[in-house]
C-alpha cells in the first residue's frame, strides 16, 4: 500500500495515525504541507525518522520546493509527479486525509 | 495503468485540487490512461465557468476544460453540486454532471482510483 | 493488479468527525451508491470518524440535516461489513455500547452492531482492497 | 454592541456558516446590531442562488438572502469571488459584491468582529 | 479575550497551541468540533482539565447535542448562542482556526 | 469597550501553512488592504503560520501564484508590526536568518525583518487589540 499524507504533522495527527496500520512492506508518500514532516531537525523529525526504520518515505519535489525546505531527513526519497504515477502504479493508494 | 482520480476538494482554496491536475498530467505523459476525474464535495467548485483568477495566476476551471476537450471524462456530482448551487448553466463546456453511480463505475474499471481532499 | 478476480473490493474509510465538516455525510451518500454496484463493500471508522456511530447524536438545534441516522440502517443498503477501530473508542472514552446498531439482522431481526477491530485487523483489510476511499 | 461577522468557509460543507448564522440570530434577538457580514475565501459560496438542499435539510443561501432583507449588510468579497467564479449573477438577492475595504469600514463601524471558518 | 476552538483536540493542535497565550482572566469557548475536548475519560481531557485550573471553559449546548456527548468534564460550562453573545459583548474574540 | 481612543488596533493572525490552502494567501490580501485604512495593524505569524515567510520558496513547479513574495514588501504597504513566534521558529527548526525580511527602511535603505517574539510578549500585543483577524 501507498500511504499519502498531505497534512502537516504540527498541527494535525495524520502522520501520526497512519502510523498505526503500516506493513513493512508499505511505502509512504508525503504531498502538500504533509512534506513538513520530512524537515530534518524539528520537533517532528522523529515520526519520519522513526517510520524509515522499516519503511520507505517519499516526498514530492515540487511542493518541497513550494515550501522552500532545504534540510530534508536523510534516506527520505525526492519524487517528481511522473514518480508518483509509479508509486500508485505499483502500489494501492490509500490518502489519509 | 487506467487511472481515475477523486477531488474533494475547490480550485485555489485547497492544494488538493493542484495535486490531482498536476498527477493527471503525469499520467497522461507516462502513457497512462485517465478513467476519468470525479468531482465531489467542494470539488464541484472547480469547473464554474465564471472564474477570474489574478492575472498572474493558474485558471483552475479552464485547466479542467482543456483535459475534457481531449476526451477525459470529467464528472461534476449532481448531488454534491445541487446542494452547493453548482448546476451545469454555471460550469464550463466538457465536463458533464452525473451521479455518484458514476463513481461507482469508474471504481469497477479502473486499475487505481485516487483521492485528493483536505 | 489485485487478487480478487471477479467482484471488487471496496473500503470506505471514514477518520473525520461527523457534524464540523460535511466530509461525514458525503462519505455515506457514497457509502449507498457504491454498494448498490455488484461491489464487496466495507466500511471503517477510524480516529475521529468513530464519533460519527455514537448514540444520541440530535442536531434539532444546530439546525443541519440529521443524516447520522442513516447509519441506523447501513444493513438494508446491503452494508454489512462495518468495522470501528477499538483504540479509537478507547482514546475518546466511547464504550461498545454507545455506538448505534447499523440495522438488523433480516432472519432473526435481531440488532446488527459494527464490529470492533485491533489496528492489525483493519490493515488487513486494507490490504485487500482494490480501491480506498478516504473521508 | 454592534457586531461585525467574517465568515471563511463555504455552506453544508463546513460549520462554520452554520455558526455564524446562529450566533446572528441569537445576538440580533438579545437586540444587539448586525454591522455587517462579510463572506471571504470559501466564504463567497455562501449566496450562490441556484443552492437546491435535500428537503429535509436547512436552505443556506436562502437565510443570507432572508437576513438581507431585513436590512442587513451582507457583502460578498469581489477578488474571492472573481478566483472561485462566483460573481453577482449567480448570487441570491439582497447582497453585495464589494471590496476588501468594505471589511475594513465593517473593522472600523464595530464594536467586536468574529470570524468564523476552518 | 475569548479564545474559540472549532477543531478536535485528537486530530488538530489548535487547543494546546492555543493554551500557549492565555491570560489568567482569558475564556476559552469550544464550538463546532472543538467540543470534543470537553469529552470527560478520554486521552485528551487532560487539557481542558488543565486548563480549568486557571480559565473558565466554556462550551457550545448546539455542539455538543449534535455529537451526543453526555459526559463532559465537570466545571465545564453550557452555554446556548445568546451566552455566546455575551462572551463576545465582554471580551474581544481571537478563533484559533 | 477597548483602550484605544481614535486609531483602531487590528491584528491578522496567520496561523496555518503556506501553499497546502489559499488561508496565508487570502490574509495577505486582508493585511494589504486593511493597512491602507487608518489602523494600526499588526501581523504575527504562529504555529506553522511561520513557514510563510520562510526564505526559497517556489511554487515554479507547483503552477500556482508566487504571493509569497508579496511579504518581502510589507513595509512599502505600511505594515511594519510584523511579528514571528520564537517557539513556532525553534519548533520547525528554523533560524531567524532563513526568514524573508519584509522591505527596507526608507530612509537607512537597511533591510527591515520581522521581529521575532516569546508567547508572553504576543500575548501582551493581543490583548490590545480591537479586533483580530485569524487565518
Amino acid at each position: 500500500m501507498l500511504h499519502i499524507i498531505n497534512k502537516s504533522p504540527f498541527m494535525n495527527s495524520a502522520l501520526e495515525d497512519c502510523m498505526g496500520y503500516l506493513g513493512s512492506e508499505d511505502i509512504v508518500l508525503l504531498i502538500e504541507d504533509g512534506v513538513y514532516a520530512a524537515a530534518a531537525g524539528t520537533v517532528k523529525s522523529g515520526l519520519i525518522e522513526k517510520l524509515l526504520e522499516q519503511n520507505e518515505v517519499y516526498a514530492l519535489q515540487a511542493d518541497i520546493k513550494a515550501r522552500g525546505l532545504e534540510q530534508l531527513i536523510k534516506k527520505v526519497k525526492i519524487t517528481d509527479y511522473e514518480g508518483f504515477v509509479d508509486l500508485i502504479e505499483q502500489h494501492t493508494p490509500q490518502s489519509w486525509l | 495503468m487506467k487511472l481515475s482520480v477523486v477531488v474533494l476538494e475547490g480550485p485555489y482554496t485547497h492544494e488538493a485540487s493542484d495535486s490531482a491536475y498536476n498527477l493527471i498530467q503525469a499520467a497522461l505523459k507516462k502513457g497512462h490512461e485517465i478513467n476519468g476525474v470525479f468531482f465531489y464535495h467542494d470539488g464541484v467548485y472547480n469547473v464554474t465557468k465564471f472564474m477570474e483568477p489574478p492575472q498572474d495566476d493558474r485558471h483552475i476551471s479552464r485547466r479542467w476544460m482543456e483535459l475534457g476537450e481531449k476526451g477525459i471524462d470529467i464528472v461534476v456530482c449532481i448531488a454534491a453540486g445541487l446542494r452547493r448551487g453548482i448546476v451545469d448553466k454555471i460550469q464550463t463546456s466538457n465536463v458533464r454532471i452525473s451521479g455518484l453511480g458514476q463513481l461507482a463505475k469508474m471504481i469497477l474499471e479502473s486499475d487505481r482510483v485516487i483521492v485528493f481532499g483536505d | 493488479m489485485n487478487e480478487s478476480s471477479e467482484v471488487r473490493n471496496v473500503m470506505v474509510v471514514v477518520r473525520k468527525a461527523p457534524h464540523g465538516t460535511i466530509y461525514v455525510q458525503e462519505a455515506l451518500e457514497v457509502m449507498l451508491i457504491v454498494a448498490a454496484y455488484s461491489m464487496n463493500i466495507s466500511v471503517v471508522f477510524l480516529d475521529d470518524g468513530v464519533y460519527a456511530l455514537k448514540k444520541g447524536q440530535d442536531t434539532s438545534e444546530l439546525g443541519s440535516k440529521p443524516f447520522m441516522s442513516a447509519f441506523r440502517a447501513l444493513v438494508d443498503w446491503e452494508i454489512e461489513h462495518v468495522y470501528v477501530d477499538r483504540d479509537a473508542l478507547k482514546n475518546r472514552g466511547i464504550n461498545e455500547n454507545e455506538l448505534t446498531e447499523i440495522g438488523e439482522d433480516e432472519n432473526t431481526g435481531e440488532p446488527v452492531h459494527p464490529q470492533v477491530l485491533s489496528h492489525k485487523e483493519i490493515y488487513k483489510l486494507m490490504q485487500e482492497q482494490h480501491t480506498i476511499l478516504s473521508f
